[in-house]
C-alpha cells in the first residue's frame, strides 16, 4: 500500500538539505505553506536557492528564511513590497542573489520544466532590461525571449485536501503556484488543512494528480484554525 | 480647464469597456476603474493570481484571505466565476485572450512603450509582478495616468527615459487633460477636457500631436 | 447580459467558412463533438485544415467529413485506424495533406498557441523522420527539436456541462484535447450534454473558464441519451 | 529450450515493476502485463488520454464509451485515481514523471534505439500517437517482444532499419527467450530461458552480446 501522507512537518521535510534549491508556493499569504517554511528554518539548513513569486514580507515565511540568512538566492518577480525589510536588507548588504522574473515567465518557465520543455520563446520581456543578454527571435511578425524551464530540488506547497495517494484539490486563489511547482520539483511537499480517505476526492475536480507529489502532511488543527 | 480628477478617469475609462469584455486592472490607480463598471452589464474582470470574475471588495469582517487580487487585496467571487493556476492565468493574458488590460504608468511613449515597473534610480530594489505579462499580452492595453508629475515632467514622451515595461504595447492613454491614441504614426488627441486646445497641449507637452477623426470635450 | 448560448447546432456553426481551420476534440469517440461536425458538414464548406488526434473512422465524424471531400489538410498523431478506409483513400489519392506530429507535441503545440508562447523546443521526435528538416538544440546534456504553436480559427469541442458564460466541465476521459484546443482556436464553440444555469458550476471545478469559449449548444436531447 | 508465450512474457514484465510505480503499457502486447500485477500492490497505470489509476476492463454490458484507454478499449478508474487534459497527461511522460513505460517494437538496437511506429514500406499509412513520447518520457523505458520475426530475422540489432521512434531510449528488452540490458556498451544479457547458452544467443542474433552481473534462469 503506497501512503504518502507523513505525520509531522519535521518527517516532511527531513530530506531537504544544505543547497537545496526548493520552489514555494503562495502568493501573497494565500497558499504560503507556512508551516513548511518554519520546519524548514527549525532544521537549519542554509544556501538554499528559494523559487517564489515574493521574497517574503514581515517575520514569517520566506522573510524569516531570509533574516536567518539561509537563502543564497531567490528567484521571484516581485521582492519590493511594504514589509519586506529582510529581503531589502540583504539585498543592499549584498548578502542574497536575486534572479529578477516577470511572473508570466515565471510561471511558464516552472510549467516548462514540470512538461520536459528544453526552453520557450516567450512574448514577455523584449526590449526590456530583464531580457538583456538573451537570445530574441522575431516568429510570425512578433518577437519573443528565449527563456529556460526553471526546476528545482524540492516544492513546498500548500492545499486544502490531499489523500495518501497525493492527490490535491485546492481552495480559492490559494491554488496559484501549487499545481506547476508540483510538477517542476523532483520532490514535492504538500501541506494539507484536511488529509482524507482515499475515494474521497472526486476524479473530476482532482487538480493536482498524486503523481506529482511524493509527502502529504496535514497542518496542525490549532493553526490551521487559526488560518 | 478643468482636469479630471482619479475617480473621473476612471469613469471615463469605465466608459471604453464594452459588455462581455475580458479586463484586467493593474494594481494601483486603475482598480479604481472597477467602481465606474456599470453592475448590470456583464464584464470579466480577471486577476492574475487565478482568479477570473472578481466581484468588489467583501463587507468589512467578511474577508476571507484566500480570496484576494493582485493587490492582495480580499476580493469576492461574482457567481459564473472561477479559480484557476498560475499557468493558465498567465496563458490567458499571454495567450492574448484579454480585451483589455488597464495599466499605471512612469512614462508613456508616443509609440506605445510602456514604463512602469522600475525607476532605474541606484539602489531602488527592482520588482515586476506580471506588468510585462498584461502590457504585452492583452488584445488592447489602457494606460491610465495624470499627464504631469507633481515635478511638472510630462509622462507622455517622445521616448521613455525609464527601463521599459514592454515595446509599443500601449494603444491608448487616459489622463487628467486628455485622452490620446498611440501608435507608430505617434500620438493622436482623441478628447480634451473643456477649455483645454490642441495648442496648449503641444505646448505644455512639448509633442508632435494631431487630432485623432472624432474629437470630443469630455 | 452575456448568453454565449445558442440554440442549435446550425447557429453554433454559422461562421465557419471555406478555407478555415478548424480544431476537433475528441479521442477516439469519446469527447467527439458529433453533432457539430455533422452541422459543419451540412453547411457545405470545404479547404478546411482540420486538426484532431485522428484522421476519423468509420462513415461519421472527420470520416464524413474527409468522405464528403471537405477537408484539404489534417494534422494529427494517428491517421490509421481499424476502419479509417475514408482518410486512407483521400491520402492515396493525393487528395488530402496529411502533417503527422507525435501526440505529445500535437498537445504541446496547441497548449503552447493558446499560452501565446512563439516556439518550444520539445524532447519528442529528435533523431526521428518527424524531426527531418527541423531545428534542433542541445540543452543540458539532451537534445530537442523546434516545434511552432498550433493555431485554429475554429475548435468544435465536447462537454459535459456549460453554462451561459461559457464555463465548461467535461465527463472522465471525454475531456482529453478539449480544455487546450478552446485556448488555442480563436473561436471556440462547444457542444454539451447539458447547459446549466450561471453558478451551477463549482468554481473550484470548472475546466474550462468561460474566456475560452464563444458559443455553447445543447446537444439534442434524443442524441444525448444515445451517447 | 521452452520459450516464453505471450502471457509468460507479460508475467516476466510485471515482476520487474515495484509497488508505488508510475506506469504506462502501451498499446498491443504490453497490455497484457497489467493482467500480472498484483492487486494488493498499489502499482499506477497512466492511460495518454488522460487518466491516471486505471482499472481493469468493465464487466461486459458496462461499458462506458467515455472512460477508455489508449487503444480505445472500455476500462474503469480505480479508487483514488484522477482525469485530466491531454497537455497534462503527456507533460506527465515528457516531463519525466512516469517511472517505467512498457512499448512494443519492430526493432531495437543494442544501444536503445527504438523503431516502433512505421514500417517505412512505401504506401503504408503513418502513425505516430504518443509512441515517440512514451519512448523518450519515461525514466525506463522496457520493450517487450518476441525476439524474432516469423520469418527468422533478429528484432534486436546492431541500428535499427525501420524509422525511429527515439533515440537511446530503451533500457530493458524482454522477449521469449532472453532479457537484455541496453545502453553505450551495447547489449547484455540478463536472463535467458532454461536450456538456451550464451553462444547460442550470439549464433542466432549475430549479436556481439555480454552477460550482464548477474545472470540467472527463468
Amino acid at each position: 500500500m503506497i501512503d504518502k501522507t507523513v505525520p509531522t512537518v519535521e518527517a516532511a521535510v527531513a530530506e531537504i538539505s544544505d543547497g537545496a534549491s526548493v520552489m514555494i508556493g503562495g502568493f501573497g499569504t494565500a497558499g504560503m505553506p507556512d508551516e513548511l517554511i518554519d520546519a524548514l528554518i527549525a532544521r537549519g539548513v542554509g544556501d538554499l536557492t528559494i523559487i517564489n513569486n515574493n521574497a517574503g514580507n514581515g517575520e514569517h515565511g520566506v522573510a524569516a528564511l531570509i533574516r536567518e540568512g539561509r537563502v543564497r538566492k531567490i528567484i521571484c518577480s516581485f521582492p519590493r513590497q511594504s514589509d519586506s525589510h529582510h529581503f531589502d536588507a540583504a539585498f543592499r548588504a549584498g548578502k542574497i542573489e536575486l534572479e529578477l522574473v516577470p511572473q508570466g515567465n515565471l510561471a511558464a518557465r516552472i510549467h516548462a520544466a514540470g512538461a520536459g520543455l528544453g526552453a520557450i520563446f516567450t512574448p514577455t520581456g523584449f526590449g526590456t532590461q530583464l531580457a538583456e543578454g538573451k537570445e530574441t527571435r522575431l516568429i510570425d511578425g512578433r518577437h519573443y525571449v528565449l527563456e529556460y524551464p526553471i526546476q528545482a530540488d524540492f516544492a513546498l506547497i500548500k492545499a486544502e485536501q490531499g489523500d495518501r495517494w497525493g492527490n490535491l484539490v485546492y481552495r480559492k486563489t490559494a491554488r496559484n503556484f501549487g499545481p506547476i511547482m508540483a510538477m517542476a520539483a523532483r520532490t514535492t511537499i504538500a501541506q494539507v488543512r484536511h488529509i482524507v480517505p482515499l475515494g474521497a476526492l472526486d476524479p473530476e475536480v482532482i487538480v493536482t494528480p498524486g503523481i506529482f507529489v511524493q509527502r502529504v502532511v496535514e497542518s496542525a488543527p490549532a493553526l490551521a484554525a487559526v488560518a | 480647464m478643468n482636469r479630471l480628477n482619479r475617480d473621473q478617469m476612471a469613469e471615463r475609462v469605465a466608459r471604453d469597456i464594452p459588455e462581455g469584455a475580458y479586463v484586467n486592472l493593474g494594481i494601483g490607480l486603475p482598480t479604481k476603474v472597477a467602481n465606474y463598471l456599470p453592475a448590470d452589464r456583464d464584464i470579466f474582470l480577471q486577476s492574475e493570481n487565478g482568479l477570473l470574475g472578481m466581484g468588489p471588495a467583501p463587507a468589512k469582517g467578511e474577508e476571507d484571505w484566500e480570496l484576494i487580487n493582485a493587490g492582495k487585496q480580499a476580493v469576492t467571487l461574482l457567481t459564473g466565476g472561477c479559480f484557476f493556476h498560475h499557468a493558465d492565468s498567465f496563458a490567458m493574458m499571454r495567450g492574448g485572450h484579454l480585451d483589455i488590460c488597464v495599466l499605471g504608468a512612469f512614462q508613456v511613449s508616443i509609440h506605445g512603450d510602456l514604463a512602469n515597473w522600475h525607476t532605474g534610480e541606484p539602489g531602488a530594489i527592482p520588482a515586476v509582478g506580471g506588468a510585462m505579462d498584461l502590457a504585452i499580452g492583452a488584445k488592447q492595453t489602457f494606460v491610465m495616468m495624470e499627464l504631469f508629475t507633481k515635478q511638472g515632467a510630462c509622462k507622455l514622451v517622445e521616448a521613455c527615459t525609464y527601463p521599459l515595461t514592454g515595446l509599443g504595447c500601449v494603444s491608448r492613454v487616459y489622463t487628467d487633460m486628455a485622452v490620446f491614441d498611440l501608435g507608430v504614426d505617434g500620438a493622436k488627441v482623441v478628447e480634451m477636457v473643456e477649455g483645454l486646445t490642441l495648442e496648449d497641449l503641444r505646448q505644455s507637452t512639448g509633442l508632435t500631436l494631431t487630432l485623432a477623426n472624432e474629437i470630443e470635450a469630455a
